[in-house]
């Protein structure tokens, strides 16, 4: 099983804090990307513009990288801190 | 690495207590430069009525830390603080502290603004303005 | 003008205090940059026993009041306090504060890196150093 | 009656603190140097060196400016604040 984590819009975008995958075999960024666009309408123009970035176990992780069981995603739209 | 050096907290913090850790780092500190960033009345010509801070826990706080790390790194400073509070601030209230020591004064601001621009590009930090016109999550890091 | 603001004295100041002043001199402060400057234990390589400064008194703090005045009408900051202390001064005691207040941080880091400058190169101020050689006035603003 | 404040490293040299002279008649700040360096012996390689400012009444003086009967001068050494 795998975690996603939304943050700030995205959490009213999404309808949600969190949602859970169950993965048959590991799958790169891109493709969990097409999942939550299919999962979650509201997301859908989001995750389009770029503006979102992604983690992997908190690290920061490209489009092709690879997510795998037990692994925990962020998807982090623009900072906005200090 | 002193714990008290990197925070993310919900209350507010001692302004004197955190350039006083940076300067007490050595006997060698001729220079402490502080940056405060405040909650404003105004912005984009918008009344604020609140802010709302909210963090990736865990993430932030390691992303704060490399800042210190590459801060120590690449200006010739002593020691830095990073502090950043979070959930509901209001007008007027402190919101980031960042405090470096140095030698000499040149590289303690050098390193202060550095790290703050840094802060706003790199730290899964969002804020959420209340105005008339209702929550906004913002989008930019000016 | 606050009193506060601009003062040469002997004890030492409070940092909270003075970036707290000119942070509440406007509900639009979002950001105050703060200078201190603090005792070395080494300059030039040598050991410093102890400092002594010594000003003009009055002319000392009319420069001081004219450097505040000068920033709030040179950079677009809010208001400006510039604290020094005088008599003897121990390693590790705090010297000189400015802190500056403003809208935003680039502002304020410039007016607080130039009032230092300024203060250096207009303020009838005179630092005497101890060291293991004796007393010696030192003749140059680094 | 002017008084001349002495500063910092200049106390040592003219030792002492200030002086006072009588003036019949006003006098330029350069002429003011000139008496001070018949007076104080250890202050004529300093006054020379023109690393000296001069203030008349708390207020920048150049060596052209006018010195009349109770002003105060002050003799600067460079500074070392902040």
């Amino acid at each position: 099983m795998i975690t996603v984590r939304f943050f700030a819009m995205l959490k009213g975008l999404a309808k949600a804090d969190t949602h859970h995958y169950e993965l048959n075999s590991a799958i790169t960024v891109d493709e969990l990307k097409a999942m939550l666009k299919r999962d979650f309408p509201g997301l859908r123009d989001v995750l389009d513009s770029r503006s979102i970035l992604i983690s992997i176990n908190q690290e920061f992780a490209s489009k092709d990288a690879i997510v795998k069981d037990n692994d925990e995603v962020g998807l982090l739209p623009p900072f906005s801190g200090g | 690495m002193d714990d008290r050096l990197i925070s993310i907290q919900k209350e507010d913090f001692s302004i004197e207590d955190a350039v006083t850790l940076v300067k007490k780092a050595s006997n060698g500190t001729g220079a402490v430069v502080a940056f405060l960033g405040a909650a404003r009345d105004f912005s984009k010509g918008e009344r604020i009525a609140g802010l709302e801070f909210e963090h990736y826990p865990g993430m932030a706080e390691v992303m704060l830390k490399d800042i210190r790390d590459r801060a120590l790194r690449n200006f010739n400073i002593i020691e830095m603080a990073i502090l950043h509070r979070v959930g509901a601030i209001r007008t007027g209230e402190n919101i980031v502290l960042i405090a470096a020591s140095a030698a000499h004064r040149n590289d303690a601001f050098m390193a202060c603004e550095w790290a703050i621009t840094e802060l706003k590009r790199t730290t899964p930090i969002w804020k959420r303005e209340t105005t008339d016109k209702g929550e906004v999550w913002v989008s930019e890091t000016p």
